[in-house]
């Protein structure tokens, strides 16, 4: 089975940001993505725990977004932008998908 | 004098502040008690919910007069006014920068509702009367004060203001953040409905109430108490002293209005305890958009983990008292 | 007739209508708010146990008749029969292309439990006697309507199914959906224990139950906004016509065998709603394994965004109308 | 005896039993009815509330006498024992090995409170008093049996514990556990608001106790099932005996403490209860961290799949005549 | 500390095809697999929030399956086979892991 | 935009251990981590679905650390000491991040 290479975003953030994160990826043009739920972390603004949270200060989502490497440059500035006075940590891998004309 | 001390005694003691005072005790012993976001979440939706219904009933009851078009202009002013004299009080008396401060202030400008839901009970309690509305003046204090911090801190620092958010959007975010939309549709709901809405929902909303209430306190008390211990170390023998006053402060500003606006006993009672609570949902959120260089940990600790216990415990029988005083 | 008119009005403004109208208000103007889905999932959970229990009380009060072993073949024939009117309806009207035609007309031969509730209530306002055996037909019609669908989907397009899947793997996967099971299970529960079983657990499925639908209605009208807002764009006025006409399509077909049956008026209404409400649950998830092609945001945004609030507020008054007037 | 049978029928026609058999014959039909994870918890939170809360104001009603002292220490010292003798009657009779029969061990002397809840209806519908301090007895009694089962485990594999962890940090860990906290709590607070506090709270946590007991029972059942649908391969004719006689035993052993303490009939009924019943929450996850190397399968399998629904069945109506025949 | 090279798939997939998904995972002899929560995403279907859905239908979860090299061609084959016309996306990344006589 | 390269360690691991593993992680000297919830699973000792379980035994959670190459010695060792007689499984991957001074 053919496959091709793509990059795989991974961004945790403040689900106060979390809509605007969401935007600028469309704006950089992916053709999707994927939020999954966190329960807990630490990083340099502390500990956290989302059962022990009331609202969405502090507590964190992951976006996952597969998209093609043409497009990292301008979508890492996007997210740049936008978190860069948040909490919050992105990270890009390899990866190799079946369906290429599923991504942008 | 004595009628106020042995209602703080009798509100100490009751059910609800007790199951406060276990979740918080819990959360500072280490217990790994918690009730699960997404039931906390529901049961924030269902007092949302209780408290509006019940006070758009009682409108529909009596009928409303100038006196809900005052309420509401008196809180948003308060709303509005309550941070500067918070933002003032914080950079003379305490370290706080003016991002900080401005943050802090926006808190205390706001409201919370769990408060008022306290206070309701407590007002209830003691048979005083009190107008339906205050619910709608509750909804309508919830964001000017954001605003009124925004301008305080590019006043502070230009450069505070995450760039590229215009006000309206964030505004606009804030006014139709679930809990107000659900507030203020159950208001108006019960308004249309009246007494015989209630009658059918009252099962649901009227007689497990104070149930969930402990349930929801519970709660609270372990967010406030992982509050605390994540936070202390960033909270200064002055913050806690603000924490601890700025809510007479509010109260003080808001008694005049109550006053004048002519409120009943207890409808002057919740009107003084919105203005002397403090934001911890809706305004956090909004800080963290709109002003990110401020840190959660200094605002979210003073307002859940200082002002809500204090109001809780020992601010509404003041209130309270306060409201039969001016009203009597 | 002017008693119908009036029905509806006092149906439009019940505190379940208005909830349901004020989630999907708040999902058109983009609010956040929302039902946590544990939560959400657990509602449809307790409204099963409750309406399966009270019917299983209710047939252990009064017996049963032949009555129920008709309305259970009655009701599993139109469940069968009702896809195909949809399907033709849809073939000569509307622009829908045979795969999409065939999932939505499974929707219309299926049901909604929700609507039932909600018409149960209507009928019990109306003090109209009906049969505690309509739930079990409720679970009986839930999947015939599957099988008549994929049949016309292989007729339209024989490579319309998704290889592989047996119809038996999948009916059987849908009769023990956990919805079904608690449905039938508490109904049995309800006739073993009788009344004596609905005192002990009355004031937790009898008491808040109205309450507690209303909160679920909230959050079927969020569901219901946010599908329309996602999938308005897929649907036609011709689509719309459709989900607003096929409700009373299957309630013209479900009338006279109601009145075969010899149902009493309430039964005969709960009856007819069973016949013009769509599945927008077990039939959806059905349709992505079996025809997976089919389009989503067609049925789901039929069955959810223009049916269901059809049913809920025009349609049951006029259902419960009709009951009377077949059986009274 | 004639009473004891009639009991047991009551019992195993009561809605609670039917839920939970229905949620065990849903698993195993591979339904995939679930109660969501946090909802379950809630409801867990809510049952030790509940019964915390109603025990606490039953020791408000009546004080306490050394009865009080005598059932703790009494509870404690059972707990300590009973899984020596678990140990022994695994050792002497199944096939399983030190660590293992250990583990095992452990679950049977500490207890578990949905039992107890469930016992409490049983004991409340035959008219017997009891002491409220029961559910006390219930919380010293969790944790005592990890320590014997750790003894036993060390003295039959010195390499069987996992290294580095103090079992002071363990018992530290399993005391502040979130139910223990809650049931305790909840129980202090029932004794200092009294029955004062429970008027306020008992549309709450009385009346529809029941009924969430049942939606809780469900869920149960679904467990029981799943777990037994997975476990069962890891057991054998031997241990299935086990897990049913096992439970006399740690009655058989609690009835004369019963007697010497002075306890009233319901009062012995439960005490009996409690030593009768298997822990599975708390002891199996400190299991987990303390003795890795033993299979949670078999230890869950036994607890939640034979002796939880035994209990749940029979052993209650047991119990129940046998608190009568020490105390009547 | 020896690690050693395996293949992390992972699925996102909607919910009323998990089951036949996670049989597929079994049959291509997989040691394992872990499913995660989804909260919300878009793709080529549109946009999805699970707490405004009912029900599973278009509602995704994420399957994990860390595997040997010489698994993964049949494995994406029965993947495919079952999500080509389905909503869905598959990525295969290069992993080490500690305990390799944990995986097949 | 300038990226940097990372490690990314990804755990299951089952509650009851969960605390352990954070303080390991803590220790090793990791300036973060995140906590996924998992929904359900399958293994080597089998299969199982958190919603048809009551209490953490057997319910596994994903832990997530994004930490420098140098600290990933130790941390599989602090990480491998807790686990080896537990279930659960532990994997390493390349990342590239864009905040280098968030990682330690
Ligand atoms: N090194 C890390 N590895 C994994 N997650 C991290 C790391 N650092 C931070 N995070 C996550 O990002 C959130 C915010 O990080 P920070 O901005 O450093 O406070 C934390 O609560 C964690 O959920
Ligand atoms: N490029 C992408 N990156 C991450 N997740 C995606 C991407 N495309 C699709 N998804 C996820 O897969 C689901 C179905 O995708 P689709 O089949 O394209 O509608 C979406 O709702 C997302 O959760
Ligand atoms: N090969 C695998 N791929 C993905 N997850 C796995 C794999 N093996 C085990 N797991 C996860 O780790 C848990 C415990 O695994 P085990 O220790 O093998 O029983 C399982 O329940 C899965 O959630
Ligand atoms: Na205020
Ligand atoms: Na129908
Ligand atoms: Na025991």
């Amino acid at each position: 089975m053919e496959t091709y290479t793509k990059k795989r975003i991974e961004i945790i953030v403040e689900l106060p940001m979390l809509r605007r994160v969401l935007d600028a990826i469309d704006k950089a043009g992916a053709s999707g993505y994927t939020v999954v739920p966190v329960l807990s972390g630490r990083g340099t603004s502390g500990e956290w725990r989302g059962d022990a949270m009331i609202g969405d200060t502090g507590h964190m989502a992951q976006v996952i977004v597969v998209t093609s490497e043409h497009r990292i440059e301008s979508m890492l500035e996007g997210i740049y932008a936008l978190v860069k006075r948040q909490v919050g940590i992105v990270t890009v891998s390899d990866v190799e998908v079946i369906r290429p004309e599923h991504f942008s | 004098m004595d009628g106020t001390l042995s209602l703080a005694l009798a509100n100490l003691l009751s059910p609800p502040v007790l199951f406060f005072a276990l979740g918080l005790a819990a959360a500072l012993a280490k217990s790994d008690l918690a009730i699960p976001e997404q039931v906390a979440k529901t049961l924030a939706i269902y007092l949302m919910i209780a408290i509006g219904f019940k006070g758009g009933v009682e409108v529909a009851k009596f009928g409303f007069d100038t006196g809900l078009l005052l309420a509401l202009a008196g809180g948003a002013v308060l709303s509005a006014l309550i941070p500067m004299v918070a933002f003032g009080y914080l950079r003379a008396f305490s370290k706080l920068d003016g991002i900080n401060a401005a943050a802090v202030a926006a808190h205390y400008g706001s409201i919370s509702i769990v408060t008022l839901v306290a206070a309701t009970q407590a007002v209830q309690t003691l048979n005083l009367p009190f107008e339906g509305y205050i619910v709608a003046v509750a909804a309508v204090m919830e964001t000017p004060a954001i605003l009124t911090a925004l301008w305080l801190a590019t006043r502070a620092d230009p450069s505070a203001k995450s760039s590229g958010e215009s006000d309206g959007a964030l505004m606009r975010e804030i006014m139709l953040n679930g809990s107000v939309v659900v507030l203020v549709g159950a208001f108006i709901i019960g308004w249309v409905t009246g007494e015989e809405g209630l009658t059918r929902i009252a099962p649901f909303i009227v007689d497990p109430f104070q149930g969930v209430l402990c349930l929801f306190l519970l709660d609270m008390g372990v967010v406030a108490g992982r509050g605390l211990r994540q936070g202390a170390k960033l909270l200064d023998w002055r913050l806690v002293v603000f924490g601890l006053t700025m809510p007479l402060v509010g109260a003080a500003m808001a008694a005049p209005v109550a006053y004048l606006i002519g409120l009943e006993p207890g409808g002057a009672a919740l009107f003084i305890t919105l203005a002397a609570s403090a934001s911890y949902i809706a305004v956090p959120a909004a800080m963290r958009v709109a002003l990110p260089e401020a840190k959660p940990a200094i605002y979210l600790t003073l307002s859940l983990g200082i002002t809500f216990p204090f109001n809780i415990t020992l601010g509404i029988p003041l209130y309270a008292a306060l409201g039969q005083m001016i009203a009597g």
